[in-house]
């Protein structure tokens, strides 16, 4: 046994005289989508990490100015597809922000509405990815099977399962179909009971315990300097929803919770994410009781001869990943001059985590990224 | 947490309790879940109701629809024939092009599945090559979520009664603000072109109306149109008839849009300023236009621009043909119309007035002077209404009585006014009968909505307060012992379907007989031509068949010297027909005279 | 709102005269023109004096017609609840900027994309010079007289089978025999 | 006895069954469609029923999913992972982008026509597509893989030069190994 130590000590001394790189991505199963972080590891203690993307560079801004401003809307579902309804939400924000356009009260609920099951469509999908870059995969079964009944509602509502292309300037595209409340409440009803399964699954587990106290941690000093948003910085303690601070829509006259957690670790980021699946329910809950009736739709002009006013705006969005923005400057004319895309992994998935990744674990590099929300094509767009 | 947490471990287990439960796969491709009612599958398109406008084409973000010839569908007026095609390596369902479709043929259905080893076979023409998804259909607009606008900017106008108190022009335009809203709901497709005689560039000057810039729209007006004005106020307007946008809603107003931008021109200097048209040299050809109507005017505005010089001959005191003496003034004011005249004059166009042909000068003097001589002389007699009792006083023909009224005569038409037919004219006298104080009933031998009148019109004469008789056939004029118009009786006439597949004709019922009270008696069931002024050599030369000039697709008669065009030529009879006439006559006289020059 | 509005007009215009206020937004929002040598000194007074400490987003927008690119930094204040816009203008030509990294890190992130999508150098800043490209060696693609359908129409490939397509526009010109002057062919759609 | 004609074909047959009942689908999401593929792996789709499963290595993976558009970027590293794969090998093109660029055909940063680089076995339809699509995309290569049709790589091997130029013609900075073919 001794001597097994000392053969262990001198290879750590071998390997801190010379440090060595590790690529973990593009291409690998724990990495949050197609991005890479270049690690310079000591044994398996990070030293240095550095991310690389642009591997999902689509230039969709670039696109954006040859597109008007109808067709730009089509493009940005594609911006974050785990969760595309907030970047929709942003930009018709933006939009009628800038044209000062009124938008129908009911339409307003039904954008709560899709916010909101889009929010619990991505934390099951975070269940899922959580779980599984801690080797734990049945709660990925279930999580991301359970899914699709979030899915199927979307498929209801707007069309389409993922790329919903549903809130656009002015409103929603249409109204609710026949029935379609009683299917969400069912829908959460049944929810409510899984996120329970969830908890025996997951938050009770000693391995998912283990893995992530004490993992990841974001000093709550710096966590607003370092641009830390979302469930993330509710992890670190401090309460911060932009739905409250900066509320849009609805929001403010909804009863809900902002929960927060102490810690700053993964699990303090875990826990308040299982939270707010269960503010989100009730929140869906309360936009089915108190949505009124009337237009759901402010009809924009003809599309090919819209133009905006000369100006700029920016509207943001609390998304699962924290704030999401979308920036939009006219000339006046029936085309964006510009309109620039904010995601929360643009600096969560950069320089937050090639800050946290220092002094961590190799195995506990997925943990962390999943936990902060990486979303590459949100960085890249 | 100590090292061994008992609870940590067996919480987990519980998930064992799903054990034996029925899962919820959906074991595909065995079963599987229907897509739901609004889903964006493939698209489908009804390619009966579509008529070409390619609008999905030009929304479309990622250019994945073409638009191509299929077999079967033959373009026509208001269609384009073309049908668009669906890349399926572009498309990514948004569903944009359904929703801006303005016939509503176009929507996408249920179907998604499409899985092949051939990348060139993603490429489809809904309604095509899948008709069965008729019957999928999921995704589709109706009136209320359409992108497109079917309401159209409503028209200020005088009140019904209010108008008939002056000569006041009824309609008042469009400001800034209207027209502006009002140009941005075209689509840009272009079909109303091929309907307008004149293809006139629609979509190029509405689009210069939506982004401001007014003097452009102004410039691509008079591009092929010296008379926009007139256009703009009293133009028969069948490129609304075709606009895309009619299928489902209300057309563009395509001719208040152009009354807009050259009402935005106040004075024939500022006209001249903006159109700033480019003058020929003089070339030293001459040609001799007879008839200062809507085609001698355009043939010698645009022969004048290309270096020739131009004369015209006009036999009344002003120019304008039946624009000036057809239409009441309360549709075109005579300003606008001298403000044009004017403009076209200062381009160098000679007018004589006064100067009728076959009677101030003879048509064989014009003929050897000039090197062309272009007729445009109209129709200035009418049909009568071949009934007994025409005779009587207070008989006449609207077209006359409404060259009195333009011209400043005054006319006696006493307090009750009788108006024989359904067209403007019928209209425009009724309507002007009404400012003279008359109450007015206009008899017209087929239904309302057979009427070829505008509808607008019509609608304009009920809210005036004249009273129209559909199906009334007049069989007699009664005379009062003066021998002064006393009734007029009239039968009535049920509508029997034509055999052939015509239009319904009106069958007058035996013994119906009814007479209206009357103090004046008005036919307005057509004009003719007088085409005396040629003289014996002439009218041998050229030919005249049933009423009118024979002329190829140049606007030649059949002596090449002389061309001709105008109501005396085409059967439509309106005035952007003449001006077209006039247009294609001045391309096809420039083309022959440079061809004698080299 | 409008109280708040004005003091932090009023501060910020003590400290730095060639700030410009725009305050014509009826939300949470305020504007603020500066020079660029002035926006560190004003972002850090923002952010350590005022309590703006949180960078909500940098941009750059392109103003090809006027030679400029302009840099908007939204900061906004957990505690006021307000979104101040700090704008500056630079050349476009020469487009040299400071460095702002030492203020907000992740402003690091957008500084190494505007240098590689709008050419802004930012002086001090250190990082690999390739960011979302990788063996780029046109202009930068952000910029405006970068035509990408140009570029993706001589760099890639095209799936051939759609040469066929017509126009609705030329297709009713070729019936109509319609002839569309040059200077009006910019209004066809 | 092996070079028997007959038993060739009843050796191929077997052997196209067995890989026809055990994809292994690479673990690598190029692009936005790698959204679908968590849904048909798991509980509600349950891709393994057909003997699909996720695989974390290029050596041991039989199939490339390329989901949606690829970047320059990306290209390189798909080139490579395709060319590490080990025989038999099939790539599947998701959606419209592996068509014909989809919404992104006049980016400067995608490619738009897939296999004019890679070899692509299937296409399916759709932006994106949902699961079932996946599942008859991969129903579909089985039922080639079962009548031998599915012979991308083979065409790789055989056309080599021809994707090597275009491959180029994207990536000027050509560092890659080559691998033993």
């Amino acid at each position: 046994m001794k001597k097994y130590l000392i053969l262990q000590k001198n290879i750590q001394d071998k390997m801190r005289e010379k440090a060595t790189t590790l690529y973990l991505g593009p291409q690998h199963p724990g990495i949050t989508g197609n991005m890479m972080v270049r690690l310079k590891v000591e044994g398996d203690t990070i030293v240095k990490a550095t991310t690389e993307v642009g591997y999902l560079h689509r230039a969709f801004e670039k696109l954006q100015e040859k597109r008007n401003w109808l067709q730009s809307f089509t493009l940005l579902c594609r911006f974050c597809v785990p969760e595309p309804d907030p970047v929709e939400e942003s930009y018709a924000r933006a939009v009628e922000l800038l044209e000062g356009r009124e938008v129908p009260e009911r339409a307003k609920y039904i954008r709560v509405l899709m916010l909101e099951l889009a929010r619990l469509g991505s934390y099951m999908l975070w269940y899922g990815g959580q779980n599984g870059s801690l080797g734990l995969y049945t709660m990925g079964q279930w999580s991301v099977g359970d899914r699709n009944y979030i899915l199927d509602l979307f498929e209801e509502l707007t069309g389409g399962r993922i790329y919903h292309m549903y809130i656009w300037p002015g409103g929603v595209r249409r109204d609710f179909p026949e029935g379609f409340e009683d299917k969400v409440l069912r829908t959460m009803d049944y929810l409510e009971k899984r996120v329970k399964d969830y908890d025996d699954l997951m938050f009770d587990n000693a391995i998912f315990q283990k893995r992530t106290q004490g993992v990841g941690i974001i000093p709550k000093e710096k966590a607003v300097e370092w641009g830390v948003v979302g469930p993330v910085l509710r992890g670190c303690g401090i309460r911060s929803d932009i739905r409250i601070d900066d509320p849009y829509e609805v929001y403010d006259k909804l009863d809900f919770e902002v929960p927060t957690a102490e810690g700053g670790d993964i699990w303090a980021r875990a826990l308040v994410r299982r939270q707010e699946v269960r503010q989100s329910i009730k929140i869906i809950r309360q936009v089915i009781e108190k949505i009124p009736s009337g237009d759901y739709y402010n009809p924009i002009p003809n599309p090919q001869k819209w133009t905006l006013p000369k100006g700029d705006a920016y509207a943001r969005t609390e998304a699962v990943r924290g704030e999401v923005g979308i920036f939009i400057a006219s000339d006046g004319g029936t085309k964006p001059r510009r309109v620039h895309f904010r995601g929360a992994a643009y600096v969560h998935g950069i320089t937050l985590l090639e800050n946290l990744l220092v002094g961590e674990n190799v195995a506990d590099v997925s943990a962390i990224m999943n936990s902060l929300g990486t979303c590459p094509p949100e960085i890249e767009r | 947490m100590s090292f061994f947490d008992l609870k940590g471990t067996v919480k987990p287990l519980t998930a064992l309790k799903q054990f034996g439960k029925k899962p919820h796969t959906i074991s595909y491709p065995k079963e599987s879940k229907e897509a739901a009612d609004r889903y964006r599958g493939f698209h489908y398109n009804d390619i009966e109701e579509c008529i070409g406008c390619g609008n999905c084409s030009t929304i479309c973000q990622n250019a994945a629809i073409d638009m191509i010839h299929i077999e079967g569908v033959e373009g026509k007026k208001g269609d384009s024939g073309l049908r668009p095609r669906i890349d399926h390596g572009r498309c990514c369902w948004c569903a944009l092009c359904v929703e801006v479709c303005p016939t509503g043929s176009l929507s996408l259905t249920k179907d998604y599945l499409y899985v092949s080893d051939d990348p060139d076979s993603f490429l489809w023409t809904p309604g095509v090559d899948n008709p069965e998804g008729k019957d999928k259909i999921s995704f589709y607009t109706t009136n209320e979520i359409s992108l497109n606008d079917f309401k159209r900017i409503p028209m200020p106008e005088l009140e019904g009664m209010e108008r008939v108190k002056s000569f006041a022009e009824v309609v008042l335009g469009y400001n800034e603000e209207q027209a502006r809203a009002e140009a941005s709901r075209c689509i840009s497709c272009g079909l109303c072109t091929e309907a307008c005689p004149e293809h006139m560039h629609i979509p190029e000057y509405i689009n210069a109306i939506a982004t401001g810039n007014d003097a452009d729209a102004v410039r691509i007006i008079y591009d092929n149109n010296p008379l926009p004005e007139m256009c703009g106020k009293v133009c028969t307007r069948r490129c609304e008839d075709v606009c895309a946008i009619a299928v489902r809603g209300e057309p563009i107003a395509i001719r208040w849009l152009k009354r807009y931008a050259t009402e935005t021109a106040l004075t024939s200097e500022i006209t001249r300023e903006i159109v700033n048209p480019e003058i020929k040299e003089a070339n030293g050809k001459s040609v001799g236009i007879i008839g200062a109507g809507p085609s001698g005017l355009t043939a010698g505005y645009y022969l004048a621009l290309r270096g020739y010089d131009v004369t015209i001959y006009e036999a009344n005191a002003k120019a304008g043909g039946a624009t000036m003496y057809g239409i009441p003034k309360y549709r075109f004011p005579i300003d606008s119309l001298d403000k044009q005249i004017e403009y076209i004059q200062s381009i160098g166009v000679k007018i004589h007035f006064n100067t009728k042909v076959g009677k101030d000068i003879s048509f064989k003097e014009i003929y050897d002077k000039f090197d062309v001589v272009f007729m445009g002389v109209g129709f200035p007699d009418a049909w009568s209404l071949g009934v007994d009792g025409e005779d009587a006083k207070g008989s006449m023909q609207a077209f006359r009585f409404l060259h009195m009224v333009n011209s400043g005569e005054k006319v006696d038409i006493g307090d009750k006014v009788v108006v024989v037919g359904g067209g403007n004219v019928a209209i425009d006298a009724a309507r002007v009968s009404r400012r003279l104080g008359a109450e007015v009933t206009i008899l017209y031998r087929r239904r309302v909505e057979d009427m070829p009148a505008d509808w607008e019109e019509i609608e304009g004469a009920e809210d005036e307060g004249v009273h129209i008789v559909p199906q009334g056939i007049p069989i007699k004029v009664h005379k009062d012992e003066k021998g002064h118009v006393k009734s007029v009786e009239y039968l009535k006439a049920e509508m029997v379907p034509d055999e052939r597949g015509g239009r319904p004709k009106p069958v007058a019922i035996e013994g119906s007989n009814t007479i209206i009270e009357a103090t004046s008696v008005m036919a307005a069931i057509g004009q003719m031509g007088d085409y005396s002024f040629l003289g014996k050599e002439f009218e041998d030369k050229i030919k005249i068949e049933r009423g009118r000039f024979v002329v190829n697709d140049k606007q030649q008669t059949t002596d090449p010297k002389v061309f001709a065009g105008g109501d005396a030529v085409n059967r439509t009879a309106d005035a952007i027909s003449a001006i077209a006439d006039g247009f294609k006559a001045c391309k096809a006289i420039d083309e022959m005279l440079s061809k004698d020059k080299n | 709102m409008d109280e708040l509005k004005t003091k932090i007009i009023e501060r910020i215009k003590a400290n730095f005269q060639d700030a410009t206020e725009n305050n014509s937004f009826n939300y949470n929002r305020l504007d603020f023109n500066v020079n660029k040598t002035t926006v560190p000194s004003i972002l850090f007074y923002l952010k350590d004096e005022m309590g703006f400490k949180h960078l909500s987003h940098i941009t750059c927008v392109d103003w090809l017609e006027e030679g400029e690119l302009e840099l908007i930094f939204i900061v906004w204040s957990p505690v006021d609840k307000i979104k101040v816009f700090v704008r500056t203008r630079l050349d476009r030509e020469n487009p040299v900027m400071d460095n702002i990294d030492m203020i907000w890190r992740q402003a690091h992130t957008y500084e190494r994309e505007f240098r590689e999508m709008f050419g802004i150098q930012f002086t001090g800043l250190e990082a690999p010079q390739d960011f979302l490209l990788e063996d780029w060696d046109g202009p930068p693609p952000m910029r405006r007289d970068f035509h990408t359908e140009e570029y993706a129409s001589e760099t890639f490939f095209e799936r051939p089978g759609r040469e066929d397509a017509g126009d609705v526009r030329e297709e009713i010109i070729k019936r109509s025999g319609e002839e569309i002057p040059d200077f009006a062919k910019k209004y066809s759609r | 006895m092996i070079n028997d004609k007959n038993s060739q074909k009843i050796v191929d047959f077997i052997q196209n069954w067995a890989r026809k009942h055990s994809i292994w689908v690479l673990a690598y999401g190029t692009g936005c469609g790698a959204i679908e593929i968590p849904p048909t792996m798991t509980s509600r789709y349950d891709a393994e029923r057909l003997g699909v499963r996720g695989a974390a290595t290029p050596r041991q993976a039989d199939v490339l999913l390329i989901t949606g558009y690829l970047t320059t970027k990306t290209l390189k590293r798909v080139i490579r992972v395709y060319e590490q794969m080990q025989d038999p090998k099939y790539v599947i093109g998701f959606g419209s982008c592996t068509i014909n660029g989809g919404m992104y055909y006049d980016s400067y940063n995608t490619i738009k026509v897939l296999d004019k680089y890679l070899p692509v076995d299937v296409y399916i339809n759709g932006c994106m597509p949902r699961p079932e699509a996946v599942l008859s995309g991969f129903a579909k290569l089985q039922e080639l893989i079962a009548q031998g049709k599915a012979n991308g790589a083979q065409k790789y091997k055989d056309n080599l030069d021809w994707y090597r130029e275009n491959q180029k013609k994207i990536i000027p900075n050509w560092v890659m190994p080559e691998y033993n073919w």
